[in-house]
C-alpha cells in the first residue's frame, strides 16, 4: 500500500468530515448516497478470548455482530431513524462526532483507497443520557469523479460493554 | 424496607413505584437471584473439555466450565484467599485457573496449587475444602444451562415447569438436532430496573405497535424484506394467544404470541423460497417433526415468539424458522440499571443460508443495534426516570388489564369445547395476567429469607 | 435521620452540616418539595391553548400546558398505565399526550385513547378515574405560575404574604403590561446541596464584593459600561436594605438590595440615553406609574435586585429597567447536585432597544455562561466539598450575623418616626436574618409528616 | 460556496488550532486580536421543542443564548477571568481543547472563508471536578494577510443540560 | 451495621466481604480516621515560615502550615462562617487565607478579619472563638508529621511504638541528614476499597513473585539494570522477614523483607560504582553508620523494604541506597475508591547522582506510571467488584497464612537463642500476621464510638 | 519558528498517527523503533502552586515526574506490557487514541521539527472500568529520511486527580 498524495489526503478528510456532518444533521438520504450499492458494513463485537496454553491473547471479533448490513438493510435502518414514531429518535438526540487520526493509503485495486479513522461519537437524550461510542474504522473508498464512495467499512469500538442500545451509524 | 404487602394491590392490581427501589434492590439480590433457577447459557458455548465462559448470577460473577470428564459445572469467579477474579477472560479454553495475585490454582474448581505451601501454610490448609466455591445446582436440560445458588431449591423441572413443553417443540426441537450458540455475546446497559425489562418480555404484546410503530412503517416501505418477513405474519390466517405459565402454582414464566393457524408456516415458506430449495425443504422438515409431535391435536400451535422465563431471561425470535432465537438475560445493577447480554442461537442442523438469514434478522431486531430493542430501551429509560420521585410514587401502577377475561378461553368459537392439549393458561394476546403473576411470585419470594450458606 | 432540633441550635445560630444529608434529602423531597407551593413558570410561556412546557417540582417530572378553554393546569408526566413520560420533549403546543410505551392518550389531563380497550380491558378500566394526575393546586397569580402537591396547603396569597408586595410593584409592574419570558430555559448543574444555593439567593448580599471581586474589577476596567450600568449603582445617592418576609409569621422569602434614594434612577436614566429617547420615556413611566403606586409614602423603594422564593426559586435583575429579570429554578438533584433552570423575562411593553439590553445584560451576568453565576458555582461546589466529611461536622456553621441588629430600624436617621408603609422586617444589607428565617421555617417543615395522597 | 485549495485548508486548520492553543494558556489578549472588531459571537441553547401536528420536530434555538456578544463584551470577559480575585479561575482550571472535523469554504464575498469545525473542550477543577463541552462551530474568516481574523462565530453545543457553568470561550 | 463479630472469625481468621460495605465505610470514617493518628507530610514539605500544603485526613480536606513562628500545625479547610475551602490551591506560601465566600481572612488559624465586621456582627463575634478548626494533635516525628481528631488519642510515641526503631534505623537516618521530599505529589483513584491496599502493604510480600511476575521477567530480560539493581537482592546472601509491630500489645503497623545478611549492600554497592565514587562512599558511609548503631548485634538487618502505618501510610522503596522512599497515602473515598497520593523522597545528603537515581527508580516502579502500581491497582479493581455480591459474601477470606508458625523464631539456626535485639514479632516473609493484626485492631476501633468533639 | 510546507505537514500528521496506531495495536517493538536513541521522554504531574504575593499564579510542573524516561527504560516498561504474566495486560485493555490540534513548526536545529499535538486516550478494561487521559504533547522530530525519530517529548496532561494508575505511553 502507498501513502497518497497531498491533494488526495485531504479530500479524503474532507470526505469523512462532510459524511460525518450529513449524519449529525440526520440527513439520511445524503448519507445513504455516498455509499457504494454493494457497500458491506460491518462492526463485529469484542470480547477477550483465552487461548489454551501457547497461543496467544485475543480479542475475538465474535461471530454475532453488532452491524453486518449491505445498502438495503441501512436504508431500513434509516428510514427508522426517519419516522416520527421512533421513541429513541422523539425527541431526536443530539449529536456530535470527532473524526481524526484519517490515514489514506492507496488500494491494491486502482482507484482504491484503505481509510483508516478514529472517532469519538457523543449522543445526548433529553439532557439526562449521555453516551459516547470511540473507536475504529477501516473504509474501502472508490473513487467516484470529484468525491469518493465507501464500498467497504469496517468498524471496531473500543468497548465491550456498550454504554446504550446504538441507534447510530458509524 | 417497605411492607410489599401494602406496595401491591392484588385486588385491583396496582403497584407502587418503591418495588422499584433501591432498599427492595438489595433484597432482590439475595431472595430472587439468591433462589432462584438463573440461565447461565448454553451447552453448545463450551463444545470442549475446559471451554468456558464467564458470567453473571445476579451481581455475582461467576465461570461455567466443561470439566475435564465432560460435566458442565459452574463456580464463583472468586479466588478463595482473599477474593480476586481468578478468570478475567470473557471466555476460552483452560485447564487451569492460576489466580493472578498470590498463584493460587484451581483446576475442575478443586485448588491443585498454593506457592510455596510448605512454606506459607505448613499444612495448615487443607486443599479439599478451599476449591473453588461451586454452584450448587448446576443442569442442563435440553441444552440451556441453569444454576441455583439454594440447595433446597426445587429442581428444575418443577421451577421451569409448564415451560418445557412450549421450550421443547419450539425452541430447543431436538429432535432436529437443538441448538447451537453463535460465539460471542452483546453485552450493553440500559438505565432503568431489571423488572421493567422481564415484564415487558413476559407478556407485554400490547405495547408493540405502538413502541415499535416507527419500526413497522420503516418495514412497510421498506423494499428490504428479509426482515419483515419473519415478523408480521401475514394477516388473518393465525391465531396468537398470550400464556401464563405455571398460572396459580409455580414459578411465572410468560410467553408472547403462541401461535397457530397456518399464517406463520406461509411466510417462512415465503421467505425460504428466497433462499432457495434447501430452504424451503428445512422449513418442511420442521413441520412434518412438528406435526408429528402434536399428531393428536387438533389445534395445533405453530410457535411462540418469545417470553420470559422467570426472572430474568428473555426469549424472542422463537416464532419463525427464518429468525434467530435470543437469550436475553437482564442482569440487575442497581435499582435502576440493567446490563443485557444478549446470544443469538441458530438451529443447528438448518442449512448455512437460513443459519446466516436467522443470525441477520435477529441482529436488525435485536442486537444492541437492534431496531427494536433501541426503542424498547428508550421507553424504559423514561420509566426509570418516573419512579420514586416523590410525590409522584402515591399513584400506583396500573396492571389491571384484561382481569375480566382471565380463565375465559380466547380460542376461535371453533375449537368451543375442544380440550387444551398443552399446559400453561392461555390468554388473549392483550393480557397482563403474565405480569401479574410475575409480581404475585416475586412477593412472595422476597419475602422468604436469603437462601442459607450451604 | 439525625434530630433536627440538635442541628440547628436556635440560641447561637450554629447549623450543623448534617442538614446537607442525604437522608435529610430525601425526606425533604416529601415535605417541602411536597407540600411547597412551587415556581413552575409564568402565563407568557403558554399563550396558546395547548402551549405547553415539561419541567420538575423537586425531582418529579410536570407538564404545564394551557388547557383547550384557556386555563393553565399542571400534571404528572407520568403515565397511568406503566409510568412512562408523556411527553418527551421540552415544550410545545398538542392538542394530545400519545405515550409512546402502549399508546394510551390524554387530552386535557382526560384519558380519551385505550388502544383496542374493548378487547384488553372490556369495560374494566374507568378512563375518568385514570387522567393524568393533576398537580392539585396550580394557580398563578400576576402571571406566576404556582404548584403545589398538597390538597391542604395554605393558600398561595398566605404562602407568598408579604412578598405580594414586592413583587407586585417591582417585579410584575401589571400596570405597565407586565412581564414576558424568552423562549427557552437554560440548564446547567451545580455539585452543592440545592439550601447552599437558595440562602445565598434569600439574603446573601455580604458575599458580592468578595465572591465576585474579579467581576467587578473587570467592569471598573472595562470600556464596556453596558453591563455595569445596571448594577452597580452610583454611590451614596441611594440606601439599601435586605427584607426579611413573613418573618416570625409565615413562609420566609427573603430580598435582598431593596434600595430607596435616587441612586438606581439615575443609573437607569444614564444607560437609557445610550439606547435613544424612547428608552428614556420608558424609565420615566416605569418611575410615574411606581410614584403614583407609592404616592402615599414619604420613603420610596426604587426597587429590589433579588431574592429567593420559598424554597428554590431564585429572583435576580429586578433591580434595574435595563436589566433582564430571572427567574432561577434550583432544582434538588440529590444531597449534593443542583440543577438550576434560568429564565429571562423582560418588561412586555418596554421599546425594543430596552429588552434588548436587558436582555443582554442578564446574560452576561445570570445566564449558564454568566460571570456572576460562574464565581458563585465556584465557590458552592466548594463548600459541598466540605459537609460531611467526619470529624469536620463536629464543627457547625455560623448563621449569626446581625443578630443584636435584628429589629432595629436600619432605615437612616432622617426618616426617624416615620412608618414602614410596606411589608417585612426591614434589616440592614449584611444581615443573616433571612438565611436563619430560612432554616427555621425548614427545619419546621421537615418535622411534618409527607403530604397525604389525594 | 467552494472548497478551498489545500494551502488554504491547511492554514485554516492551523489557524484554529493556533487559536485554541492560545485559549489552553490564557492567553485573552492575544485571543481577543484574532477577533475582528465587529466580530458576532454566538452561542444559542438547545431544546426540543414539539410542533403542533404536520410540523417537523424541531430543536430551537430559544430566545435567551448562552452567548450573544461583541468584542467589548467579551473582553470584559477575558478581564475577569484574568482577575486574581475570580473564584472560578483561582486556581487556573485545566483546560484541553480537541478540534477536529474543520472544513473551509469560499464564503459569498470575496476574503471570507465559511469554516465548520467540531471540538471537545475538557476542564478540570482542582482535581474534583470535570466538565466537557462538545459542539460545532460555524466561523466566518475574513483573510487578513497572513493570518485571518474571526468576523462571526456560531457554537452550536451537543448537549442540552450543560455540567456546569461555563466560563470558558469556545 | 453487621455485628462485626461474626464478620471476623478469630479462631480460624476467616473474614466476611462485609467489612469492605458502604455502612462500615461510613463508621470508618468516625473511628478510624477520626481516632488514628494520620500522616499529613513530612518537615521539608514545609521548610519556610507560611509554606503550607493542602492534603486530607480521611475524607476531611485540611491544610498544614508552618506557622510565622515556624511551627507546624494543622487547621480544617473549611471556614467557620460557611464551610467554604479557604485555601483551593495544592500547596504554596501564604501568610493569610482569605475566604472567598465572604472575605473572612484567617492567619496562622487566627481569624483575624471580617468583612464590614462593625456592620455586620456589631461585636456580636468573638474572633477569638472562630479561628480556623486546629487539628487538635499534630506532631512531627523524625520529619514525619502526623495528626490526630482524637483529643484523648495515645501520644504520638506511643501510637507508634514498635515501629520507631524501623523508622529511625531504616527510613529517616537522621545522623546521615534525613530525608527531604521531592516537591509535588502523584494522585490517582484505585477502585478498591482503601483496606485492601493497606493490608497488601502491611504485610503481603507473598503476593509479589505472582503479581509483579511480568514485571520480574522484563526486568530480567532488560538490559536496562537500573532499576533491578535496588530491588531484588542477589539471591543466597540474605535473610528476609516480615515484621508485625505492636503485636498484641498496640497499633498493627507492618512491615515486609526486613533484609540482614550482605546481599542488598552488595547489590547497592555494585548499583552505586555505575554512578561514580561519591555514591560508592555514600554507600559506605551509611552502613558506617549503621553498624555503629547496631554495633552490639550480632544478627543486623540492614534494611527493610516497605509496610503500612495504621491505618493508610504505605511505604516501600526503602530497602536500598539507590532507591527513593515513597510515602503513599490511601485516602478513603467510599467503600469500592481509594484516592492514592504518592511522594517521594530521597536522603537529603546523598550525592546528586544517587537522588537521581533514586528517584528514578521509584518512579518506575512506584509513580502513577510505575510498573509496579499498575498490576498491584489491576488487581484491587477485582477484588472489589467481586465484594457484596450476594450470595458470593457467604464465603468469606482466608487470612490463616502461617498461623502455626507464628510466635516461632523464622532466624537461620546459625542464630538459635541469639536474643533479637529490636522490637516486633519477627516472622517468616510469607505470613498474615500483620493482616491479622490489622483487622484485629480495626474491628477493636469500629467498637469504639466516634472521637468527641473538641 | 517557522511553520512547515503544507506537505510536511501531512507527513507529521501521518507520522503521529502512524504511531497512534502502533500503539493502539500493541506492536510495541515497532513504536520503539520510531523513537531517537537519545529521547528524552518525558511527563511531569501537574499541580497547584499558590505564590507569595504579587508572583503569579502557578500550575506548577513539579520535581516527581510521571516519565522521566530514556528509551531504555521505555524498552523495559514495553517489555512488561508484552508479557503474558502482567496483570494490567491480561486481557489487553482497549484503547483508542484521537490525536488533534497537530500543529508543526521548523525548529532551530536543520532537520527537527517542533510538534504540538494534543490528545484523548481512552482505555478500557474488561468492560468495567474505563479511564480517559487527556492533553497536549510537545516534540521534538528528526527527520530521518521518508520519516522521523522522536527526539524527544514532553506530554503534559490536563488531570491533576489522575483516574487510575497509567499502563500507557502517550
Ligand atoms: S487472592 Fe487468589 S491467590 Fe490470593
Ligand atoms: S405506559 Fe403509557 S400506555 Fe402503557
Ligand atoms: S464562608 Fe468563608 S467567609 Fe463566609
Ligand atoms: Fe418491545
Ligand atoms: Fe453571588
Ligand atoms: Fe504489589
Amino acid at each position: 500500500m502507498r501513502r497518497v498524495a497531498t491533494e488526495v489526503q485531504i479530500e479524503i478528510e474532507q470526505f469523512l468530515i462532510h459524511e460525518a456532518s450529513l449524519l449529525e444533521e440526520n440527513r439520511f438520504d445524503a448519507w445513504l448516497d455516498l455509499l457504494a450499492d454493494d457497500i458491506h458494513y460491518f462492526m463485529p463485537i469484542r470480547e477477550s478470548v483465552e487461548q489454551p496454553a501457547g497461543g496467544a491473547p485475543a480479542s475475538s471479533s465474535g461471530g454475532f455482530p453488532l452491524y453486518d448490513d449491505d445498502k438495503k438493510s441501512l436504508a431500513l435502518r434509516a428510514a427508522r431513524l426517519q419516522s416520527r414514531l421512533t421513541p429513541s429518535e422523539t425527541p431526536p438526540p443530539l449529536v456530535q462526532r470527532l473524526i481524526t487520526n484519517i490515514a489514506a493509503a492507496e488500494a491494491e485495486q486502482g482507484g482504491y483507497y484503505a481509510v483508516r479513522s478514529n472517532f469519538l461519537v457523543h449522543q445526548e437524550r433529553r439532557g439526562r443520557h449521555i453516551n459516547q461510542f470511540i473507536g475504529r474504522r477501516d473504509d474501502l473508498l472508490r473513487r467516484a469523479g470529484e468525491t469518493f464512495q465507501i464500498a467497504r467499512r469496517e468498524i471496531q469500538l473500543a468497548q465491550t460493554l456498550l454504554p446504550g442500545t446504538i441507534s447510530l451509524f458509524f | 424496607m417497605p411492607d410489599l404487602r401494602s406496595l401491591i394491590d392484588q385486588k385491583h392490581w396496582l403497584i407502587g413505584d418503591q418495588v422499584f427501589a433501591q432498599d427492595i434492590y438489595q433484597r432482590e439480590l439475595e431472595t430472587v437471584f439468591g433462589r432462584c433457577w438463573l440461565f447461565v447459557g448454553h451447552d453448545s458455548m463450551v463444545p470442549k473439555p475446559h471451554d468456558y465462559f464467564t458470567h453473571f448470577m445476579g451481581e455475582t460473577g461467576v465461570i461455567v466450565q466443561r470439566d475435564g470428564a465432560g460435566r458442565i459445572r459452574g463456580y464463583l469467579n472468586k479466588c478463595r484467599h482473599r477474593g480476586n477474579i481468578v478468570c478475567p477472560y470473557d471466555r476460552g479454553n483452560a485447564k487451569n485457573f492460576s489466580c493472578a495475585y498470590h498463584g493460587w490454582v484451581y483446576s475442575d474448581g478443586k485448588l491443585i496449587g498454593v506457592p510455596h505451601s510448605d512454606e506459607a501454610y505448613a499444612g495448615g490448609i487443607n486443599f479439599d475444602e478451599w476449591g473453588l466455591v461451586e454452584i450448587p445446582k448446576l443442569q442442563s436440560w435440553g441444552g440451556l444451562i441453569f444454576g441455583c445458588w439454594d440447595p433446597d431449591a426445587i429442581s428444575l423441572d418443577d421451577y421451569l415447569g409448564d415451560a418445557r413443553w412450549y421450550l421443547e417443540h419450539f425452541l430447543l426441537r431436538e429432535k432436529l438436532g437443538g441448538l447451537e450458540v453463535i460465539p460471542g455475546v452483546q453485552r450493553y446497559m440500559v438505565p432503568t430496573n431489571w423488572k421493567i425489562v422481564s415484564e415487558n418480555l413476559a407478556g407485554d404484546h400490547y405495547h408493540f405497535m405502538v413502541t415499535h410503530g416507527g419500526f413497522v412503517e420503516a418495514l412497510r416501505k421498506s423494499e428490504d424484506k428479509r426482515i419483515a418477513l419473519t415478523g408480521v405474519s401475514t394477516g388473518g390466517r393465525f391465531h396468537a394467544f398470550s400464556v401464563a405459565l405455571n398460572h396459580d402454582h409455580g414459578v411465572p414464566h410468560g410467553i408472547f404470541q403462541l401461535r397457530s393457524g397456518s399464517g406463520q408456516l406461509e411466510t417462512d415458506l415465503t421467505a425460504a423460497e428466497e433462499l432457495g430449495p434447501e430452504a424451503v425443504a428445512w422449513v418442511h422438515e420442521r413441520q412434518r417433526v412438528l406435526e408429528e409431535e402434536l399428531k393428536d391435536f387438533k389445534h395445533k400451535p405453530y410457535s411462540f415468539q418469545g417470553g420470559n422465563i422467570f426472572p430474568n431471561l428473555g426469549l424472542t425470535g422463537v416464532g419463525s424458522a427464518l429468525y434467530g432465537k435470543a437469550f436475553m438475560l437482564h442482569h440487575p445493577r442497581g435499582a435502576d440499571r440493567t446490563e443485557v447480554w444478549t446470544w443469538c442461537a441458530v438451529e443447528k442442523n438448518a442449512p448455512a443460508a437460513v443459519k446466516e438469514r436467522a443470525r441477520f434478522v435477529l441482529m436488525q431486531r435485536f442486537a444492541a443495534t437492534g431496531m427494536v430493542v433501541s426503542d424498547d430501551s428508550a421507553i424504559f429509560e423514561r420509566i426509570a426516570e418516573n419512579l420514586n420521585t416523590p410525590p409522584s410514587r402515591q399513584w400506583p401502577m396500573h396492571y389491571a388489564m384484561a382481569m375480566a377475561q382471565e380463565g375465559e378461553d380466547p380460542r376461535p368459537a371453533a375449537l368451543a369445547g375442544e380440550p387444551q392439549r398443552w399446559p400453561g393458561l392461555l390468554t388473549q394476546t392483550f393480557q397482563e395476567t403474565a405480569q401479574r403473576d410475575f409480581y404475585r411470585y416475586w412477593s412472595e419470594l422476597m419475602n422468604t429469607n436469603p437462601a442459607p450458606a450451604n
